[in-house]
């Protein structure tokens, strides 16, 4: 049974290093500020999901457990509101995104 | 009825958060708990916005739709990175929910799946930024959006 | 198992640290030191299961929400010019 | 304990870059950024040492309020830094100079965890030993903090607690007069 939940949690920690990893190489390679959010929120949701999973099955039924999924409530909130005010800050002080533009943009 | 129920969260992060259940620490958390919700009482903060109970009977559905969207948009945000295939492009979409809450939260959502970011906010019409056309495409076949509005509840 | 998972934090704060130190804009740099402060508070839980003590969570639950709510002041700032109700 | 000292090297090591990076720059809002992201990581670091009180107090004060109050004071500041006129050369040797008597002296410290350091055999004991039965809080160094030497807490409280109502004083005195001053600075951004 510990084995399983183990080999469990090994499987959670890769996929959300991998992740992580993969977020951090894009903040650093995409082009502009917009691009580089959507690298942020990969961090902020794949990442820390698959972590806390992982710990999850490590703890088993406890306190610490509550406190893990209350960490993951918490950025799952507050994420998409950093990413939000960021984007819309970058729009106010009139940075355009690179690309095309369909139809009229506000 | 809202501030009750917004004690009873309280005090349950409360007993849940400090994992000593003597009498004076449980007295004490009573004591803050009943004064926070009198501080967001007369801050006027207790109103639908503030605890949206209408969400609740549908929230569980919604939210592992949520995880599975979140999942997906994960994978192919990795495989966009990877491969350096970046065509961003920004649009427009319309949201049709009734609330400010339920928009906010169709706003919340777009953001949160990787590779759609809501840009800017104009009553009902959403600036969004997108990593590449499919995404693109996936916001403007409004799943999200009628999955939100059913959410909502209010049609 | 845990110390491979700090490892992989430790890269992509090297990683991010190089977004910070090279970013062009400043939303670059907030976005960025967000995201530091994301991974960090992944290294607080990973460590403390690391050197079995969990009850370091606590401090994670203390950074998670001080990350968000030092973000949301510097761009207040950064948009009004001042932190003030008034303007 | 070879991978605790891998951490404790890898955590030095970014937060002497941030540093590096902080005497670099000159823009002022970076600066702040990079404060509150040096003091992130400096609580990592006390978490490392095993010293979960400072690192939550590190968090809260350190990353929160003290970005928070720089921010607020920042609101009147010139945006950008001037460079430095006068040389940097004496100011690099006495930091140089002090740095390596701090070090000099750190070799005559006790070893961390050694059971026959001074601070072990005074009266550090008898805490330990009461603090369960005198007070009853599980914390040890909290029980140190806030009631065997309460006074002295409650000292440093007020005087902490008097500068925090200082300077949101000064900052509030200075918003009243400034708000005349700000008001075209505000058409201007609309017409632009």
């Amino acid at each position: 049974m510990e084995l399983i939940l183990d080999i469990f949690t090994g499987i959670c920690f890769f996929i959300g290093s991998l992740s992580i990893i993969i977020g951090a190489c894009g903040l650093i390679k995409l082009p502009d500020v917009f691009s580089r959010i959507h690298a942020a929120g990969m961090i902020d949701t794949g990442g820390t999901a698959f972590f806390i999973l992982g710990m999850v099955f490590q703890t088993g039924w406890s306190l610490i457990t509550v406190k893990l999924i209350l960490i993951g409530v918490f950025i799952f909130f507050t994420s998409p509101v950093t990413s939000h005010v960021t984007a819309n800050l970058a729009r106010q002080k009139n940075i355009l995104p690179v690309g095309k533009k369909i139809g009229k943009i506000l | 009825m809202k501030s009750l129920i917004l004690f009873l969260i309280l005090l349950t992060l409360w007993l849940l958060m400090s994992g000593h259940y003597s009498i004076l620490i449980i007295s004490l958390g009573i004591f803050s708990c009943a004064f926070c919700v009198y501080v967001a009482k007369r801050g006027k903060l207790i109103d639908d916005e503030g605890l949206p109970i209408f969400f609740i009977p549908r929230l569980l559905n919604y939210l592992i739709w949520l995880f599975k969207e979140i999942l997906k948009s994960n994978l192919s945000t990795a495989k966009v990175i990877i491969n350096g295939k970046v065509e961003p492009e920004t649009f427009t979409v319309k949201a049709s929910q009734v609330t400010d809450v339920a928009k906010v939260t169709y706003a919340n959502s777009i953001t949160l799946t990787p590779g759609t970011v809501t840009t800017k906010m104009q009553k009902d019409v959403f600036e969004v930024h997108a990593l590449n056309s499919d995404f693109g495409n996936d916001v403007r076949t409004n799943e999200m959006d009628n999955k939100v509005t059913w959410l909502e509840g209010k049609k | 198992m845990f110390l491979a998972a700090l490892i992989a934090c430790a890269i992509t704060g090297i990683l991010i640290l190089v977004r910070i130190i090279l970013g062009k804009t400043t939303f670059d740099r907030i976005l960025a030191v967000n995201s530091l402060g994301t991974v960090i508070v992944i290294g607080i839980s990973l460590h403390g299961f690391y050197s079995s003590r969990p009850e370091f969570l606590d401090i994670a639950i203390v950074y998670a929400l001080i990350n968000f709510i030092g973000t949301v002041a510097v761009l207040k700032l950064f948009s009004t010019g001042s932190l003030g109700g008034d303007t | 304990m070879i991978s605790e000292l891998l951490i404790n090297a890898f955590l030095v090591t970014i937060m002497l870059s941030i540093a590096i990076a902080l005497i670099k720059t000159r823009t002022v809002i970076f600066t702040v950024i990079l404060t509150s992201a040096y003091s992130l990581v400096a609580a990592l670091m006390f978490i490392t040492l095993d010293a979960v009180d400072v690192a939550f107090t590190e968090a809260s004060v350190g990353a929160g309020i003290s970005t928070i109050l720089f921010l607020a004071a920042m609101a009147y500041l010139p945006k950008k830094e001037e460079d430095s006129i006068s040389s940097e050369f004496i100011p690099a040797l006495s930091c140089i100079i002090l740095g390596g008597i701090l070090i000099w002296c750190s070799f005559d410290l006790p070893e961390i965890g050694q059971l026959t350091a001074p601070i072990h055999q005074h009266i550090a004991p008898e805490y330990i030993k009461g603090s369960k039965e005198d007070i009853g809080i599980p914390n040890i160094v909290t029980s140190v903090l806030a009631s065997y030497r309460g006074y002295d807490t409650f000292g440093e409280t007020i005087v902490v607690f008097t500068a925090g109502v200082a300077v949101l004083a000064l900052l509030e005195k200075k918003n009243t007069t400034k708000k005349n001053k700000s008001q075209p600075k505000q058409k201007i951004r609309k017409n632009a």
